[in-house]
């Protein structure tokens, strides 16, 4: 039991904080990458963020985890755990490639056609075209497979109508892969198709979410008659679960381990400089019980976190394990914010900057949703991760067009 | 046994909630959170006129004269409608604080003004962040006169007095201030629900006068929070109890894999235990209801667990309310963050849970200080 | 809002206390009545409980709630409040008949025959005959109608075959009633039958459960070919889950308001004068934390009960609202036990006596499975008092042998 | 990155796993809980045999010398097993006492018996009800003799050795004792889970000796307690862990409502809340094995953590294993009180939970101090 590298752990991270070294700076030990911030121009980010890219493609350091013969270079999982903690230490632009890299790419390579390999995964690497990932509905949330969009043949063209919702980055996006309902008169999941729309087509219309805490790096997609080619279709028409699921999947591995600062440092020094009935509130025992619980629940995550990144290192492959993470997580960000608020007494109303606890107490909700409800991720550890009974499922066995979507 | 309101109580509830749900929906709530205005005029002149400013104060000041039950249950819709206006600051703290401790004339001054509306009244004792003590103030009273910044102060900026404790020879007293007067700054500042206003108030040798005799200020000032800890306990299980319904209709009406997601039964039991902690805290304020309104000394004790208990069933039902919702609860669209806000914003108005709780045991511990 | 008696109820009570007074011991303000010990001798008790309970019969006051033609004086449920209230103040023998008086009774009378009335009634309001409730079976607890005791008829007797578990009482009582499947080809609620039974017929074996606490009170009985008259079976054969349903609606409508002590002044007095890190315990804001915590729940349920008498004083039926009692009492005492042990320190492993603290914990979980589980009680709160949906049933419309009652 | 176990120990570990399954399952526990034997002599003597007790004793002091990675392991396995013997008492106190603090001379006299078993040790510090601190400890050390009493002391009964705190001139000290000298009372006393045994020592001038430098008794005695509760952590993970098992196939198996109870939304969510609360203190309890067995200076604050979300994983596991086998769960005749009580007295045992939460947070802020 140690916390070093293997010798070839460790070949690895010098080959690639030795290219980093001589592309970028490194950061200081209290310094973080530079994030995207709300109202910062949005297209020169962009700009920097793809030249970036498309530094590390020539250098072969662009998603290392991709087969060679897309321009990746094969890596394993914990190497590219590796190549992530280096380039997190250095100062790198945000990635605004994620979702198409490490979702719609390896989707692509399981489930396109040959012609949709060749036309989309190289520039997707090289960063040329940003892509989004349309799934969600506002009525099919939780319930992905609940999802009402329609897609209509004809002839050589599909023509779509729906809304999809809680799509990132939809104004800057080249390309998108949107799930559609093909067939309401089949069974729920066997009436799927999946496309692959270009976001610059007529009848798409983009409305930033405004969130409660103000922020809007979400979007409602409206599709009004959008034509997409056949060609398009990802995998076979009806069969886009399966590449849905593909996609889902990859979504799941993507979740480094480890889990980040949550803000028990900061929470920590509040407590020092705050008094609380006559003394500093670190010094009152309930305080210091609350903090204690909020440590303990921090670090049982990341060294849960070191257990999987240990068993990547073995080879294993990113299970639905990786679920724990945002389960505990995510309650753990609100409910330490939420004290974090309390401590500062009735100034613990005061709003004072984006970066303030109340700022995160209104951030925290939305992490307990996004990407997966604390209710979805209890269910995932209860039916994949120990093998309890599913769900009772009224939607199975009838047609799509069938099942109650809504009172009466 | 009759541990429940009068016919003729209930009826002046209804009165108002009908009057709310016409006149106040969260539409309201929402366009002083989004707008510049602090808080609805029309509404606060609106509860003026009917009396509900003056529910607890005498007719010989101007008011309604219904007493602390009635006033307990204006509250509760006070909180049902999120209404945004500035009644917990002007009637469970400034319009208490005279009552309580105000001399004949003070009351004459002030309470006309408090129960039609004109005037707007505040409580102002936080001074820093933490939970403060007496021997933590630092804002001083002396030769008349007020030195000190007084910050968040809900409502400060609107309101026309605030009752403020200070320093002076004798220890800690409160006094009464006028905010338009000299030697008054203040400053809005940026609260977690817009829809409710903080303030600082800077103090710089600003006219005032004793409210209540002199050294007092910490035990008038525990006195008149125990009154307010009970009424502002009605106002958020009245918000509480909104949340909860507008969340129960919500998963009825919400399919999922073919269901209403009410149907699934975790978040069945989630609903049910949500539903028993609202109760909790509704039998709780009861409680201090009576106690408030019966003058007993089971009063103390009575509104820490009222207190506690309701700033404990709202933030849980605004943060329950949410996460039922799912997606759509999270954006700005929807009045979820209404609740969220307002919870938070409640629950530390009168110093938070734990602290009446910590209140609660000191008090159980020495009954002769009650 | 007072805690005061209408006239009417004030004269109820003083017609009550009088008796009582002339005929019991008042109590002393700190002084609780005798209750049944382990170990105490069973037929000593059994006998003055009796002694007791034909002087009240024989005054009028025995089953106040049963109508005037069985004996009682159709009070209200306030009245028997009350009542409860005023025989608790005296010393008197614990009372035996509960179930019989609570729960038989009331379901004899809506469903028995008349000669069934007038045999069993009579004796069960004077106490001459105790009676036991044998409903859960070892599988069919929460699903109660899930049992599987079985009853064939054979001309004008019936044989019963099965077992019964946490019979109260089954060693003394001279009847019991009895919910048997009399049709396993009907479906599962339609196929059930009711009956009263000796509990002197040959082929009753009775065996006493050890409990975790190391207590007896319940017990398992063992039905091998009893036979039993068809006279006995109240209301209609295969109907007897609606007879069930009324006994276990009055085993609800008797849990009482009020919600008695918990032992939280044995707490604080725990907490004042047990060392902490060097002060009373009671000074540390964490321990006041949790006590005030304790407190303010057990007051909550005090004063809900309080707003249920209010209503039975308007005139109001009890309803399901009175499963918050226990679905918060129940844990709480469970906290609350913990606890106390764990604010003695390594000392709170030792087990003392019957009345400590340790022995309050090892009791309590029993307290969250009798009468209905906490789990049971949440599905009844969401059900029955917020109208959620029920809960999808697999085990309907089929015939009650074809429900799977194990794996495969 | 290897925040693992090596294959070499995990052979260890299934050996003893297998051994366990054999020849303590849970009706050795129980035969214990209801029987007149303080413990079970053939799995300690078996368990002496197989270098588990000598585990982390070097060689030459009689011990198997593997170390506190396999030690923890064993420790898990122990607990998975509810093993009925004074595994804790004897090797996580008594033995890791004399391997921080004894002298050469007092290893030798006392850890080849210990590693066999032949001799069993406890550690005797709590004195009365409480959270105790330095200031409370009344025994005192005197002309090399013992004054004074203690209660509770695990195993207490069946000691032959006692590691005990006392007062002296240069504050307090730790002495080694031995019980069955003159001037020793013991008496057993009921333990909330019979199955392991807890015993009053009364000192009456009993002979015993220093065990490190005088004076320096609190320091040392901390030391030993961080040691034990990272080993006791693993105990509590592997017995919360079979618990949890035992719990789930039961869920699986058992039927209401024509369909297995784990199938319930709700039950599966209380299931998977309590794995993950499981796992969360199984990666801290890794942690505190790596601070341990690397001598790592964060050992401290380690202990804490594995300590803390142990005793609570346990315990919740044990509460919930009875709630959800429902009625024949909290019989005698199933298993899952063996669980319940356990819990309590491992969770009690080296001070609770909120204890080693407040520890914790000092240690944090102090960090000098660790």
């Amino acid at each position: 039991m140690d916390f070093n590298d293997t010798p070839q752990e460790a070949e690895f991270r010098a080959a690639a904080r030795g290219w980093l070294d001589s592309n970028a700076e490194r950061l200081g030990p209290d310094e973080s990458p530079t994030g995207m911030a709300e109202g910062q121009d949005r297209e020169d980010v962009i700009k920097s963020s793809q030249a970036w890219q498309a530094r590390k493609a020539d250098a072969g350091w662009a998603c290392i985890t991709w087969p060679k013969e897309y321009g990746g270079r094969g890596a394993s999982s914990i190497q590219n755990v590796i190549w992530n903690q280096e380039e997190g230490r250095s100062q790198t632009p945000p990635n605004v490639f994620g979702i198409g890299q490490g979702m719609l790419g390896p989707t692509i390579m399981a489930h396109g056609s040959e012609a949709q390999k060749s036309r989309y995964l190289n520039p997707m690497l090289r960063g040329e075209e940003i892509w989004c990932q349309l799934f969600s509905e506002t009525a099919a949330g939780s319930d992905l497979a609940g999802l009402q969009t329609r897609a209509v043949r004809e002839g050589d063209e599909w023509v779509l109508n729906g809304q999809k919702i809680w799509t990132t980055g939809a104004q800057y996006c080249r390309w998108g892969m949107i799930v559609t309902r093909s067939d309401p008169a089949a069974q729920k999941h066997a009436g799927i198709t999946y496309f692959i729309v270009d976001m610059e087509s007529s009848g798409i219309e983009i409305r930033p979410i405004k969130q409660i805490n103000g922020g809007k790096s979400f979007n409602e997609v409206f599709f009004n008659d959008v034509r997409v080619p056949h060609a398009n279709v990802v995998g076979k028409v009806n069969d886009g679960w399966r590449g849905a699921i593909t996609t889902l999947m990859n979504e799941r591995a993507s979740i480094g381990g480890g889990g980040g600062s949550n803000g028990f440092r900061e929470l920590m020094r509040l407590a020092r400089e705050t008094d609380w009935n006559g003394r500093p509130a670190l010094q009152d025992p309930y305080v210091r019980q609350r903090l204690a619980d909020f440590y303990i629940r921090s670090k049982g995550l990341q060294y849960t976190g070191y257990r999987t990144l240990t068993a990547l290192s073995k080879g294993a492959t990113p299970g639905p394990e990786a679920s724990i993470g945002k389960l505990v997580g995510a309650p753990l960000s609100q409910e330490l914010a939420g004290f974090a608020c309390d401590l500062q007494g009735q100034a613990g109303s005061l709003m004072e900057d984006d970066s303030s606890w109340q700022s995160s107490y209104l951030g925290a909700p939305g992490i307990r949703i996004a990407g997966g409800t604390d209710e979805i991720l209890r269910n995932i550890v209860a039916e994949r991760v120990l093998g309890l009974p599913p769900e009772v499922r009224l939607d199975k066995g009838i047609a799509f067009q069938d099942i109650p979507s809504a009172r009466n | 046994m009759n541990f429940d309101f009068s016919e003729e109580q209930k009826l002046l509830q209804k009165t108002a909630r009908d009057y709310l749900s016409e006149n106040a929906p969260l539409g309201l709530c929402r366009k002083i959170l989004e707008g510049d205005e602090p808080y609805s005029r029309e509404l606060w002149q609106a509860a003026g006129e009917m009396g509900w400013l003056g529910a607890a104060i005498p007719e010989k000041y101007g008011g309604a004269g219904f007493g602390h039950l009635e006033l307990a249950l204006l509250a509760e819709e006070v909180g049902r409608a999120l209404a945004p206006i500035p009644f917990s600051s002007s009637v469970y703290l400034a319009t208490e604080a005279l009552l309580v401790a105000g001399t004949d004339e003070q009351r004459e001054r002030y309470l006309p003004g408090l129960a039609s509306g004109e005037l707007i009244g505040t409580f102002a004792i936080a001074e820093r962040r933490g939970r403060p003590t007496a021997a933590s103030v630092q804002t001083t009273f002396k030769d008349r006169e007020l030195v000190g910044v007084k910050l968040p102060v809900p409502d400060g900026d609107v309101a026309g007095i605030a009752i403020v404790n200070a320093r002076d020879d004798s220890g800690i007293s409160l006094v009464v201030a006028e905010l338009d007067a000299r030697g008054v700054e203040r400053e809005s500042l940026a609260s977690i629900d817009p829809s409710r206003s903080l303030a600082r108030l800077s103090f710089q040798g600003a006219r005032a006068e004793l409210l209540g005799a002199p050294g007092k200020g910490q035990e008038l000032a525990d006195s008149i929070l125990d009154r307010a800890a009970v009424l502002m306990a009605f106002e958020q299980v009245g918000a509480a109890t909104r949340a909860f319904e507008l969340t129960k209709d919500f998963m009825m009406e919400r399919y999922a894999f073919g269901r209403p997601i009410a149907s699934f039964q975790a978040l069945k039991h989630r609903l049910a235990d949500l539903y028993v902690k609202i109760e909790l805290a509704r039998s709780n304020s009861y409680y201090g209801a009576w106690a408030l309104s019966s003058e007993s000394a089971e009063l103390p004790v009575a509104a820490c667990g009222a207190r506690a208990s309701a700033s404990d069933a709202f933030e849980l039902a605004s943060q329950e309310m949410i996460q039922l919702h799912g997606g759509v609860g999270y954006t700005w669209e929807y009045d979820c963050h209404l609740f969220y806000r307002r919870a938070k914003l409640l629950g530390l108005a009168l110093g938070n849970a734990s602290e009446w709780r910590d209140k609660l045991i000191e008090r159980l511990d020495h009954p002769s200080a009650v």
